[in-house]
């Protein structure tokens, strides 16, 4: 099996075996999720490695799945400069949000599997070359999403906030598939390296590119979060359990912007060329709006949502320069925010839990009761801001580069606006909680505060099982119950040494970008006049 | 009567056609009456009674010999009937609903006498073009059965029309007899014509023309014997006179009629007995054969001969109809409906199954 | 110079409408038995349309099954039940008005299509007469597969009728 | 006549009477045990027809039966196919309805010999190539289904059901009958593919055209498509679970495969002219059972509304017509009946222990039963239309076909935007369901709800078509693809795309 | 007055079945909606005779035949729902029948 097709089975996998274990074995259950993702994150990291910077698309994997004469669809993955960081990043943000969800107490089986399920449908798409499978694969976190939001998610709002993501997404998704499926139904496949091979050949016909790239832009930009299509986001993770909020923010809003990498830009330069000014519009209604209102937010949590789509919009802009450097940058955004955003939902998960509440005004000088989880909250806030040292300040820098030179000047202003504005708010963010006067509401908290309980024992399942019942229950009692527990702070640690891992080095990420970010921005600004010539292939 | 000759055949057709229909018209009235009679004297015969025996025109009385046996015989028993039918108050309940109940003695009787328009009652008068059926229709039977299932809707009517419970009942009762006996009653017919193969009356009695052995009653006495059945409980005669019985429902359908309203049920019942009689003339002893056979009559002398052997077989059909009523008590809905539904109807479809069995075998 | 099959069919369709209308619309009575008897009498008026059509067989059939067996089901229906409300409610206008726009559209659109209706070329000449044994013939030949269909369905009726009708158990 | 040709409807004939006799001999327990009979049966039939699929898939072959040139019954590529279809639907209805029979006051067996019948009408449907075929083969199914709406005679509900479902179906009867008479008139013949050597001179003739019209309104009727639709809520509710299932996976294929029948069997020509109304019908049908279905708190209710949207979806197919349309629709019936199949199923366990259909009965089903509760919900989502399930990638098919048709007609596009609007406003009620199960409310009635093997097989069953469908569609879609291609001849579209151009 | 054709005929049946059409949708009595019914199935058999006849085929007639028999079943059928309904309901109007409108 080829090492990209065994990155992505293996959280599914994990996912049926979990669905095979009973809900009152918890600690089997948290285990064996623990150690899927592990796994998954071990093999994308050796992957990220082995990776060739500058080798075009490596670890190619295609498997025929519907072979039809009129409908052909293969499972093809493989990975390249644009997704490889991604599925580092998912495959580290995956096993984190599974290991920040230990408490979770409540139908462990269900949440594992759908959790399990949301993390492979992630690596899935990311890793699909054939855009059917990224749709599919991107869209099996869907319903997981909606069933997390309900069943293990907080707030009054968690029933509203489910169905308008849901909601949202969906429509998102059926418009870009629209569009998906309008390429699909002119050029028969929706592999990528076939559909850039074909194209080179046959433009897409002018009048389907103006249909389909909007449709595309829109439906995928609605999973990004585009202005003003944004309005599920920070309620949805408000209301979403961490882990889910986590992957999302983190991991699947990164898929929309893949997609429009892959499919948009490459095969329909006229739709860019058409539409790019509009995307960079929208793009900056992220950075300016989502921004101003994050700044009015008394609330970590919807902070962190419209800050994150602030971030969306460097995206944007570096996807409407359409140039070398801007994409590189974009690509570094993508990378670098899901492992930003899965931090700092991380941790304002925490603090939810143990303190009860994210209302910023209600904190103050935590930070000497937490030192831990603190400052990692000050790390994530930073970063957040862009201090440079962590990626995200190299990646938006980056992008400011690419635009430099493709927009007037106002737009660099208005980006610039946006990164004051988000130093702003996160600095008051970290003033209000962290910093000043202790509420006296938090005197008890701690690090890890409650000696919690042990789990009980496992069944009597035989006398030859006696011994491992007991093994088990001691090992359940070490890492759960309370001999040591450092360990659970590792999601933290390995979320934030690779972000600032990639902020020290981004060179590691650029030089796997750069290579293929210059092949799809000469694809996308190849403006071939295709008028003349519609040589869509008639189904037979 | 040369005259006739010249004619043109439409017109011809219909003059015979118009005749006949007067003929038999007034046969069946008259048969109607004096079956009236015969009922009376034959149930006073097995009730060791006299029966009607005073009713005359004054000069009868005069007459010597003859006038006082004629009076004894009741001869004129159902003139007197009739008289007083039609002398008599027509009394019409308020309660009533008056279109109904002033149809539906008409549509009681008229469907009776209307089925006989396709039964064959002789061969010919000699002329081979003017046969002795008012209709010869190819789907005579069938026609039959249409018209005879619709006389239900007279007592259905009276009994919905008289507005209270016991015609009410006698109308619910007989709509339902009236049905399922007309299944068992097709069904029956259906393996004579089997047999015959052919649904045109005439045909049938054709068939049977060779004597007293070619009788269908012979070649389908399961048939017959169903047929027979089920005609008493289509006429509504004992033992199957649930809808007028009129011990438990005074009456029936007819409680509430008088007069000449009432005559009119009375007329459809007798013409109706008349009616089934004809039918299994027909369909079992040869029509109007003798019992010696015969082809078509081809002298006047003949063709009359030939009519009165049918009437003689009507009249036995009829006796055997008032015979039956003094002989048989009355059967409960419940054996009724069970006798209909589940003896009768599958014995007619074994009957079918077994004929047409032995058809296919023996046919070349 | 109308012959007399000519006047009958005049005489029979208009029966047949007149029937009909009164059948469904009554404007003098709204009891269900008046509109079962008026559709006796157009079942027997349409079965004169059938005989004049040589549709003998059918039309014997027409009239023994339908006025025969199917209205008097209806009339007994109609008199176990003792429905007599019909007469005291009103109709309902508005039902009425848009059933009778929609109808007088379809109806429109019916009889333009259907005066334009020509018998085929290929039936001249030879006569087919609606006897009996034809029709048997082409019945339990050509259409024998739908007269085993139409059995089941028979006894489909049979077996639904009594689950419906029968006396509640236990 | 060819007696071998018939070989599954005469077994399932004979296996109707002999549940039907069977019941007069066995002690009334024993009864309830006959469902599973007459399901392994139909098992039976289903493998043994499977062969028949496997062996030789792209088989044509007409066969007279009488006089005509050509049969009134066709054993085609779509008739195998869609007799299969009925067999497999059939079997786990009477899986279900042995799992409902405790509801039911009397006559269980009677209810299993219906269904059998039922699905004769169905499977002679299926092989239909004569307008009076279809008449009667549909006047079966529907007068069987009346019986089985109204069988629970204690429930005012359920003889309601079955009296609008035999008022609104005699309608639809005298429609088509009325239709048919117009086109056997104008035609000359009933026969399908009698009526497709002539259809160039009857385009012209207004009576045919008339004839075809109500032909295809009492069609619409039995699909349920707007504006022939008003009977399904109110049917759906009130029939019993187990006769609500086979009505809308089976009744509704055979409509499907009849329309195909007669739209592309017998008038290609016409229907290749008449995209237009089928376009329009298809996105009302999809709006409203959308929107009506939206504000239904009562589960059968809600399902009844979400069949009509589904008959336009599956009549998205039909308006894309060629090939891949057809290919995209039996497709996505496939997916459905197990979808539905599954729906029901779990329904059915649900309503036998309460007299309320609210969706609130819903309400912990997540943890009076884990497996019913997954069950429900991944038959929602199959719905909704979100991979892996069979429903996404049936929607995928339609989208691409009728995305494909758009080429030739622009106003394809608006029916595609149409779907796009139905799909994401079937999200919001599939996922209420959802919710319901998980965390909707809680229920009173925190017992564990109890259900036989066969249930759990016949559950077993249906999550793994739905996700066999989804995950691997390959061999579905070729199968669908042959028999479409085997059988219909839906006039070539390239000349006229030529002329459009 | 002219011998009536094959129009005749059919104009006579279209009018029927718009008669029948007219008492489904307009009148409240389940069983006169029933009969209603009944007059458009009657309203085919006669557009059916009179194409056998004027055609010269006699399959119109066959379907006929089989029409009044499917006619015969749902006849059967609907009427003992009908009284099913009356039992618990006492009613036989469309009206009354809405314990399933939500």
């Amino acid at each position: 099996m080829s090492p990209l097709t065994s990155i992505v089975l293996t959280p599914l996998i994990t996912a049926l075996v979990v669905l095979l274990i009973p809900g009152n074995y918890r600690f089997v259950l948290r285990l064996v999720a623990i150690a899927g993702t592990a796994v998954t994150a071990a093999l994308a990291t050796r992957l990220f490695f082995l990776f060739q910077p500058g080798g075009g698309l490596q670890f190619d994997h295609q498997v025929p799945w519907l072979n039809h004469a009129v409908f052909s669809l293969s499972y093809h993955v493989g990975a390249d400069g644009l997704n490889i960081g991604l599925i580092l990043a998912a495959a580290l943000v995956g096993f984190a949000a599974v290991g920040v969800s230990w408490d979770i107490e409540r139908q462990p089986t269900l949440y594992y599997f759908l959790l399990l399920l949301i993390i492979g449908g992630a690596l899935g798409a990311f890793a699909s070359l054939d855009l059917f499978f990224f749709y599919f694969f991107n869209e099996l976190a869907l319903v997981p999403t909606f069933l997390m939001i309900g069943l293990w998610g907080r707030g009054p709002e968690k029933n509203y906030a489910a169905f308008k993501i849901t909601i949202y997404l969906t429509l998102g998704a059926m418009i870009a598939l629209v569009g998906l499926i309008l390429v699909y139904a002119q050029t028969q496949t929706l592999d990528v390296v076939k559909l850039r091979a074909l194209i080179a050949t046959a433009p897409l016909p002018s009048g389907i590119q103006a249909v389909a790239f909007p449709c595309l832009l829109f439906g995928f930009g609605t999973l990004v979060g585009l202005w003003p299509f944004h309005s599920w986001a920070p309620l949805g993770y408000a209301s979403a359990p961490t882990a889910t909020a986590m992957m999302h923010a983190g991991i699947l809003k990164k898929a929309g912007l893949l997609a429009l990498l892959r499919v948009a830009l490459p095969i329909m330069p006229e739709g860019v060329a058409k539409w790019m000014p509009v995307l960079l519009v929208l793009g900056l209604g992220n950075l300016l709006y989502c921004g101003f209102v994050a700044m009015r937010q008394r609330n970590l949590n919807l902070l962190l949502g419209n800050s994150s789509l602030a971030h969306m919009g460097f995206c944007f802009l570096g996807i409407a320069s359409v140039s070398v450097i801007g994409v590189t940058g974009t690509v570094l955004v993508m990378v670098s925010h899901a492992l930003l955003a899965a931090l700092s939902f991380a941790v304002s998960g925490w603090f939810h839990r143990h303190a009860g509440t994210l209302e910023l005004n209600r904190f103050g000088g935590v930070l000497a009761r937490v030192p831990f989880f603190g400052t990692v909250l000050i790390a994530a806030l930073m970063a957040g801001c862009g201090v440079p040292g962590f990626a995200n300040f190299a990646g938006e820098v980056t992008v400011m580069f690419g635009a430099w030179k493709q927009f007037p000047w106002f737009v660099m202003a208005a980006a610039w606006g946006g990164l004051v504005i988000g130093g702003v708010y996160m600095l008051r963010a970290i003033r209000e909680m962290l910093h000043g006067e202790l509420n006296p509401e938090f005197a008890a908290l701690r690090e890890f505060p409650h000696s919690e309980p042990l789990p009980e024992p496992l069944p009597n399942i035989g006398l030859g099982a006696q011994v491992v019942t007991w093994l088990t229950w001691v090992l359940n009692s070490a890492l759960g119950g309370g001999i040591w527990r450092g360990w659970r702070r590792l999601p933290y640690v390995v979320l934030l040494a690779s972000l600032l891992l990639f902020g020290f080095a981004p060179g590691i990420l650029t030089e796997r970008i750069r290579p293929d970010a210059e092949e799809l921005v000469k694809l996308a600004t190849n403006r071939v006049p295709t008028t003349a010539v519609a040589p869509a292939t008639e189904p037979k | 009567m040369d005259f006739i000759r010249y004619l043109d055949p439409t017109v011809q057709f219909m003059l015979f056609s118009a005749v006949k229909i007067v003929l038999v018209f007034a046969v069946a009235m008259t048969g109607v009456a004096y079956a009236v009679l015969v009922e009376r004297k034959v149930s006073a015969w097995i009730q060791d009674r006299v029966g009607p025996n005073r009713a005359a025109p004054f000069f009868v009385h005069y007459l010597p010999v003859v006038g006082p046996f004629l009076t004894k015989l009741g001869i004129f028993q159902p003139m007197a009937d009739g008289l007083k039918f039609i002398l008599k108050e027509d009394f019409t309940p308020s309660y009533v609903r008056k279109i109904y109940f002033w149809i539906a003695p008409a549509i009681s009787c008229v469907p009776a006498l209307m089925t006989l328009a396709v039964i064959p009652f002789g061969s010919t008068l000699g002329n081979a073009n003017n046969p002795m059926v008012i209709a010869d229709l190819n789907v005579g039977i069938l026609y039959t059965f249409g018209i005879v299932s619709l006389g239900v809707y007279g007592i259905v009517l009276a009994g919905y029309a008289s507005n209270s419970k016991y015609p009410f009942l006698g109308g619910i009762r007989s709509s339902a007899q009236m049905i399922s006996y007309e299944i068992a009653m097709g069904m029956s017919v259906v393996s004579v014509f089997l047999v015959v193969g052919d649904l045109n009356l005439s045909k049938v009695v054709a068939y049977q023309s060779g004597g007293i052995h070619e009788w269908l009653i012979f070649k389908q006495p399961l048939a017959f014997f169903i047929f027979l059945v089920s005609a008493f409980a289509e006429t509504n005669r004992l033992p199957f006179d649930l809808p007028e019985s009129e011990t438990e429902l005074v009456g029936g359908y007819h409680t509430e009629y008088s007069s000449m309203k009432f005559a009119l049920f009375f007329l459809g019942e007798y013409a109706a007995m008349i009616g089934a009689s004809a039918m299994m003339v027909t369909l079992f002893l040869g029509g109007w054969t003798p019992i010696w056979g015969g082809a078509p009559a081809s002298s006047l002398l003949v063709g009359l001969s030939h009519i009165v052997w049918f009437l003689a077989k009507l009249g036995f059909f009829m006796v055997l109809f008032i015979w039956v009523r003094w002989m048989l008590p009355r059967f409960r809905y419940d054996q009724l409906m069970n006798l209909g539904w589940r003896r009768f109807i599958p014995l007619a479809l074994v009957n079918i199954i077994i004929t047409a069995g032995l058809i296919a075998l023996t046919h070349k | 110079m109308p012959t007399l099959p000519d006047l009958l069919f005049y005489a029979l369709a208009g029966f047949t409408l007149l029937f009909g209308f009164l059948c469904v619309a009554n404007p003098f009575s709204r009891n269900p038995v008046t509109s079962a008897m008026f559709l006796v009498l157009t079942i027997i008026s349409m079965a004169g349309l059938f005989v004049l059509l040589q549709a003998f067989f059918l039309a014997a059939v027409q009239v023994l099954v339908y006025a025969g067996a199917v209205m008097v089901l209806f009339l007994f229906v109609i008199m176990l039940l003792d429905i007599k409300e019909e007469e005291r409610r009103r109709l309902n206008k508005a039902a009425l008005g848009i059933g009778g726009v929609a109808v007088l559209a379809i109806a429109g659109l019916l009889v333009r299509a259907l005066v334009q209706a020509t018998p085929l070329a290929s039936a001249a000449g030879q006569r087919a007469e609606g006897s009996t044994k034809p029709l048997g013939r082409l019945l339990f030949t050509e259409y024998l597969l739908p007269f085993e269909i139409l059995s089941v369905l028979l006894l489909v009726a049979m077996v639904g009728v009594i689950l419906l009708s029968k006396k509640e158990m236990k | 006549m060819n007696l071998s040709l018939f070989q599954s409807e005469i077994a399932v004939v004979l296996l109707g009477l002999g549940v039907l006799l069977a019941d007069l001999w066995l002690p009334s327990e024993a009864r309830n045990k006959l469902g599973y009979a007459a399901a392994a049966g139909l098992v039976a039939i289903f493998l043994y027809g499977f062969r028949g699929l496997l062996i030789d898939p792209v088989h044509v072959s007409v066969f007279p039966i009488g006089g005509s040139k050509f049969g009134m019954f066709i054993q085609d590529g779509l008739a195998v196919y869609f007799k299969q279809f009925f067999l497999l639907a059939a079997a786990i209805v009477l899986l279900m309805s042995v799992e409902y029979s405790s509801r039911f006051t009397a006559g269980i067996s009677e209810f299993y010999s219906l269904t059998l019948f039922a699905l004769l009408g169905m499977l002679f449907a299926a092989s239909s190539n004569d307008f009076v075929m279809m008449f009667v083969s549909l006047e079966l199914i529907t007068i069987t289904f009346v019986v089985l709406n109204s069988f629970q005679r204690n429930r005012m509900a359920s003889l309601e059901a079955g009296v609008k479902y035999l008022i609104i179906g005699a309608l639809a009867s005298a429609f088509m009958v009325f239709g048919i008479a117009l086109v056997f008139g104008s035609a000359g013949t009933t026969n399908f593919e009698e009526v497709r050597a002539l259809q160039k001179t009857l385009a012209a003739n207004p009576v045919f055209l008339v004839g075809l019209l109500l032909v295809t309104v009492g069609l619409g009727f039995k699909i349920a498509a707007v504006p022939f639709q008003i009977w399904a809520p109110d049917v759906y509710q009130g029939s019993p679970a187990p006769a609500t299932a086979f009505l809308a996976v089976g009744s509704k294929a055979a409509g499907i495969v009849l329309l195909m029948r007669v739209l592309f069997g017998a008038v290609p020509m016409l229907t290749s002219h008449a995209t237009k109304l089928l376009i329009v019908v298809a996105a009302i049908t999809i709006l409203y059972g959308a929107l009506c279905a939206i504000p239904q708190r009562n589960i059968k209710r809600l399902m009844g509304y979400s069949s009509i949207a589904n008959a336009g979806f599956l009549l998205l197919g039909v308006a894309a017509a060629p090939h891949e349309g057809l290919t995209a629709t039996l497709y996505y019936l496939t997916g459905y009946l197990f979808t539905v199949l599954a729906a029901f199923l779990v329904i059915a366990v649900v309503l036998r222990e309460t007299e309320s259909e609210d969706i609130s009965v819903l309400h912990g089903l997540g943890h009076r039963s884990p497996y019913l509760a997954l069950a429900l919900t991944l038959s929602m989502v199959s719905l909704a239309g979100v991979p892996p399930l069979a429903g996404f990638f049936g929607k995928f098919l339609l989208l691409r076909s009728v995305m494909a048709a758009g080429t030739l007609d622009s106003s394809y596009y608006l029916l595609v935007a149409v779907a796009v609007v139905g799909v994401v406003l079937s999200i919001y009620y599939y996922l209420g369901i959802i919710r319901a199960i998980y965390w909707g409310g809680t229920n009173p009635d925190k017992s564990v709800l109890r259900f036989g093997i066969t249930t759990k097989v016949a559950l077993a069953i249906c999550i793994a078509g739905m996700l066999y469908a989804g995950v691997l569609p390959h061999f579905l879609v070729q199968t669908a693809s042959n028999a479409v291609g085997s059988s219909l001849h839906p006039e070539p579209v390239t000349a006229q795309t030529s002329a459009a151009r | 007055m002219i011998t009536p054709t094959l129009q005749h005929y059919l104009v006579v049946s279209g009018l029927l079945f718009c008669l029948g059409l007219l008492g489904v949708l307009a009148r409240r009595n389940l069983l006169v909606v029933y009969m209603s019914l009944e007059l458009m199935l009657n309203a085919a058999n006669l557009a059916l005779v009179a194409f056998s006849h004027f055609n010269n085929q006699l399959n119109g007639q066959v379907m006929v035949f089989f029409i009044i028999t499917v006619a015969a079943a749902e006849v059967a059928v609907g009427l003992a729902l009908i009284v099913a309904i009356y039992r618990k309901r006492q009613t036989a109007h469309v009206e009354d029948l809405s314990s399933l409108k939500f």
